[in-house]
């Protein structure tokens, strides 16, 4: 495992530190009032929290330039939030309102941003392993010096199209990063159940760079994740990171009793001990980079942020009726 | 149907029953999916059958759709009886070379000396609000395919019966249960009996109209009906039940009787099972039509999230009232 | 078609010279596959492609058609114009998930925001002697799925033209070759031109029966009508061209006209291309049809391997003269 | 790599070694008189040669039971006639007729037959993944003790279907080996220029023993199969075996030319130093374990009786046209 930026290094990065905090932040503030949205039944279908996986994303995308690409999940506020989206398009979206990013018609596991470089999220797992890697076969092709990066979770090590996908990258030297997000369950069922072997060595296998890293930890995804990048970017071909982390809701809003498949004392531990904003607040703290005030503001200003975005998205129309038929084809 | 003297099962509890009473009754019978033991699945269609039938016969899976049904192909040649559940129908397009390219032709291939004889479980239907990723209605494909049979019922005691005549079937039968049936309630006898695959149902008796309906669309034609009733339109509601192979007099029949039909199914309408049932009906029924047959499916769209647009691309009692009475001249 | 100075092609050369020009036009067009570089495709059909554009244009890829299809997906979202070569038509189903959840739907999901110009060549057609899993003509498949468009072209012109078209199309395109047509020769002309997608060809003039017909089975009902003329019987032959979008009018006109209609397509016949056209026909022409439309596709069997059993499963110039002549009362 | 058994433990094998011998002449007999049947335009379709990897075949199905189970490939005369299947009705299939092993169904790509445990060979890449891993669970399920092996050329490794199973295989400790045959080339392309990373690994990275041998050593290729078939047999889970080999002829019999993607030099290395045959026949009468001239009388014996076998198909009927229609389904 790579270990965190040396403290040293600390004044120099501050601004970075601080933005990574809001963000976490604020990704966390979102999936709040998401869940706030399905128990007051405003939300149409379902939704998957991120709350608990919030380095990752953040990590991984402060490592980016906003003309970098991502592929997201189901799981996949965070991912969208960490490249820059907008948090009231994203509740319009959220309850299929014209004003979405996507007019209504993808909802929450189908948000696409392409001013953030987003190119979707998506509900097949492991639907969006060939879609990075084809941004980063035109990223390479058009020499536009852009990298991409593949969200997924630990339940896409299962698709075959993975495997092809990471032979066909590291045979053309693509500059993508498979960003394995192991939060230890595929929907009811625990990981070690369906993985066999070695996950790092699957990539391995393939030539990839591989790493792994405690995704619990900001400044340790986020130092990673630069190395890789700029390696990416260099031409040095495509990585693997995988990401130790946890989600604290259920698998998606509605599965609430969840002791058949983990336990109440596990989901404790996590939040107790590993919770990555929490630690990383205290730490800035620690290393008088931030006063607790002014995070707790952070926190209250984010709140306040997010339930006016969701204001907007309440107030907003549905599309008519007849855009049903438009922007099937192009 | 025989007598049930009361006794009630929703569509997914008949679901379960069947595949009990079979693994009671054929211990080469297993399931196999994602999140199927302690879960029960997502839709909890299978809960407790882990509990009775163990590990080994109620087997989770990684998420490796490909993988697992091709295994399963394997293990019918060689003495088991697989159910594979496929969670979502949508994911079937991750299975079509095993069940196309493998399962339905090894029969043939082998001049007769390999069998097959496993099912595939899997759900349709859209309005669940989980936008064009989860709620395709994809059985045209497998309809398509020699060596494969498709099944969809329409209520829970069809799903009961079908479901064990397929897991008694020595070829590779497909099995749709469209998911908003699930909590549809109706007579299902306690004991065993099979409905056999290949033979139509009349729904409802009528004179002036055919409605050839399947899966869930059954339930939206005898709503219709009854709208139809009351404007003196008395409509025929005919259930194929499989769609390989086709009950074709069944149809034809009713179609000649009443003189003009209407065909629904939840499936994208163009190139789709409307189009066969339709052309079914326009040859057979030629001399006896008094206007073209009319179809209704799904719109030519990926499904929506937003709620006002998904529900106008699936028919309804009100369109196919609508719809009825325009053909019937009203 | 223009003149063209007596300059022929054969179905094979005129693919190529589409694909050359094309890649001449436009920087971004690439072509992606097994064997397309130096072999040029076990067809053949891209010689000399490799050594005009180079190896970073015409990509060999491992054996993973639904990797370097996703890759392809996700190119063509940021920039790239990618053909991918599917060998075998058969081999489609290891790309459904990449083509109908991906490519099919990105631009519908997203919004109208993101945009997926990309072409799928494959072939289809029997008789080659390759058995049931090289043998199938599976383009139904695509029709059925909206944001795809399915393009079958019969003759050298065609195939230039609307290569060309699909190429510059916004949109995914699923171009079928019937590989036995790969020889035909054919009028071609030298520069550029364009056949639109979505508008059907009167191949051949008639009064008495329409034949519409797709790919190469328009050679074979070109062939009947010329038998039929023997007898007596005009024949005119329709070709669609495109199966999506669908030239309905012309279809219908010209069954108005002629009162009776066969439709033909080497797809399996059930829950096929014959199914639609036949409905749309049937609809369309309900007041004028003189006899039920009848249909001709492959026959519900696996393609078998043994010469004298393959060479029925299919509609040749002689049962097509059948049935057009028993249709038209003769 | 493993190295060869010992040469004390020769006159113990000798009956063995012989038997080895014997079936790796047969199978060059059989191919010699495949590409003879080409030649002579007797043969419908095309074939893949076996010639060269003789060694594979033998060295793996001498380790394994009668009722044990093989997959095989579109270069699988091999694997059939190693695991015992008789000539004649070999020769039978691959003309189409109907004392063929699939009544003609099936053709060079498809042969299968239940009484040899073939599950059968398959004409697409990875194709048979699945089906030999299921039968292992079979085996295991049913705890008859069987062993399955799944023959794939080095191509398969871009499948990603291929990963999905080795996982499973791995969680359930099936009894399954799958066994790489790397001739070098995937049709007309090197392997080098479509396998990133390392072989070996991708299995070791599921936890599968893997293990390399020299494919051209059937002493060596006998003993290393033993051991894992015999460690699958015990139920210590599934195994990997990586085979480097070599076809003499063309991708298929009529792939004449092939200086664009190797050379004459290469083709006449592997011959003269590396032939199966030749050396393991030198080595046997070095050894004393066998005379020349008896050895040659092998290969009059082999040749004459194949000879005979091809004279029973080419004089045996074709099946009835009405027989299309049977085995599509059981
Ligand atoms: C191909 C496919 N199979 C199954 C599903 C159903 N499904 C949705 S999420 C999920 C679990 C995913 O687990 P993981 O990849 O670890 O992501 P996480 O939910 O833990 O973030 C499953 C099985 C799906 N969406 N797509
Ligand atoms: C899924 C699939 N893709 C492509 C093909 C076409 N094809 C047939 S054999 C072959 C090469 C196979 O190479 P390998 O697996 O190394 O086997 P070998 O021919 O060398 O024995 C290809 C690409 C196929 N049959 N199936
Ligand atoms: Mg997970
Ligand atoms: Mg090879």
């Amino acid at each position: 495992m790579t270990t965190a930026a040396q403290p040293r290094e600390a004044s120099e990065k501050v601004d970075l530190w601080l933005r990574m905090y809001r963000q976490m932040v604020a990704i966390r503030q979102f999936e709040a009032q998401v869940n706030e949205l399905y128990t007051r039944a405003l939300m149409p279908g379902l939704a998957h929290l991120y709350i608990g996986e919030e380095a990752v994303a953040v990590g991984v995308c402060e490592a980016l330039e906003r003309t970098d690409y991502i592929t997201s999940t189901h799981r996949g506020h965070g991912h969208c939030l960490a490249k820059g989206a907008s948090p009231d398009q994203m509740f319009a979206e959220l309850l299929g309102k014209k004003a979405g990013y996507c007019k209504g018609k993808g909802g929450s596991m189908h948000i696409a941003d392409p001013a953030t470089g987003n190119l979707g999220a998506n509900a097949i797992v492991c639907g969006s392993a060939g879609i990075a890697t084809g941004a980063a076969f035109s990223a390479r092709r058009l020499g536009n010096g852009r990298v991409s990066v593949c969200f997924f979770g630990e339940g896409a090590l299962g698709q075959g199209v993975l495997y092809e996908v990471m032979n066909l990258a590291q045979l053309f030297k693509l500059p993508v990063i498979y960003v394995c997000e192991n939060n230890l369950y595929t929907e009811y069922t625990h990981y070690s159940e369906t993985t066999a072997g070695d996950i790092l060595m699957r990539a391995t296998a393939f030539g990839l760079e591989s790493a792994s890293v405690d995704g619990q930890d900001v400044r340790a995804v986020h130092a990673i994740s630069q190395r890789l990048v700029e390696r990416a970017r260099r031409g040095d071909g495509p990585a693997f990171l995988l990401c130790d982390t946890y989600r604290y809701h259920g698998h998606h809003v509605g599965d609430i009793n969840r002791e058949y498949y983990r336990s109440k004392q596990e989901e404790q531990t996590w939040k107790t001990e590993r919770d990555p904003i929490a630690n990383f607040g205290k730490w800035l703290v620690e290393q008088k980079l931030a006063d607790a005030a002014a995070l707790d503001r952070t926190q209250a200003e984010l709140e306040s942020e997010m339930k006016k975005a969701v204001d907007f998205a309440v107030a907003a129309p549905y599309p008519a009726v007849e855009e049903v038929e438009q922007d099937v084809y192009a | 149907m025989p007598e049930t003297g009361g006794r009630e099962l929703t569509f997914a509890q008949a679901i379960r029953e069947a595949l009990a009473e079979e693994m009671r009754r054929d211990p080469t019978v297993c399931i196999l999916g994602e999140d199927v033991a302690e879960a029960g699945t997502p839709f909890k269609v299978l809960s407790g059958l882990l509990e009775e039938f163990g590990k080994d016969r109620v087997v989770d899976t990684p998420i490796s759709e490909a993988g697992f049904t091709g295994l399963a192909v394997g293990a019918a040649m060689t003495g088991m009886r697989p159910v594979v559940d496929i969670m979502f129908g949508d994911f079937i397009t991750l299975t079509m070379d095993q069940m196309v390219n493998q399962a339905a032709k090894v029969h043939y291939m082998s001049g007769g000396k390999w069998k097959v004889p496993m099912v595939m479980r899997t759900t349709m239907g859209a309005t669940r609000r989980s936008a064009a990723q989860h709620s395709q209605s994809l059985h045209a494909w497998f309809c398509h395919v020699p060596g494969l049979k498709v099944v969809l019922p329409s209520t829970p005691y069809d799903a009961k019966g079908l479901l064990k005549s397929a897991i008694r079937d020595e070829n590779p039968v497909v099995f749709f249960e469209d998911k908003m049936m699930y909590k549809l309630k109706g007579p299902v006898p306690a004991g065993d009996y099979t409905v056999p695959l290949g033979v139509a149902d009349v729904k409802r008796v009528g004179e002036d109209i055919t409605l050839v309906a399947t899966s869930s669309m059954v339930q939206v034609a005898l709503g219709a009906a009854t709208l139809l009733e009351e404007i003196g339109i008395s409509a025929e509601v005919v259930d194929p039940r499989t769609l390989w192979p086709l009950d074709e007099k069944t149809l034809i029949e009713s179609a000649k009787k009443t003189s003009r039909a209407i065909v629904l199914d939840e499936g994208y309408e163009r190139y789709g099972v409307t189009a066969e049932l339709a052309s079914v009906i326009a040859t057979g029924a030629f001399y006896d039509l008094d206007a073209p047959v009319k179809r209704m499916g799904a719109m030519h769209v990926p499904i929506p999230f937003s709620p006002p647009l998904e529900d106008v691309t699936v028919p309804t009692e009100q369109t196919v009232f609508e719809a009825a009475r325009t053909l019937c001249g009203r």
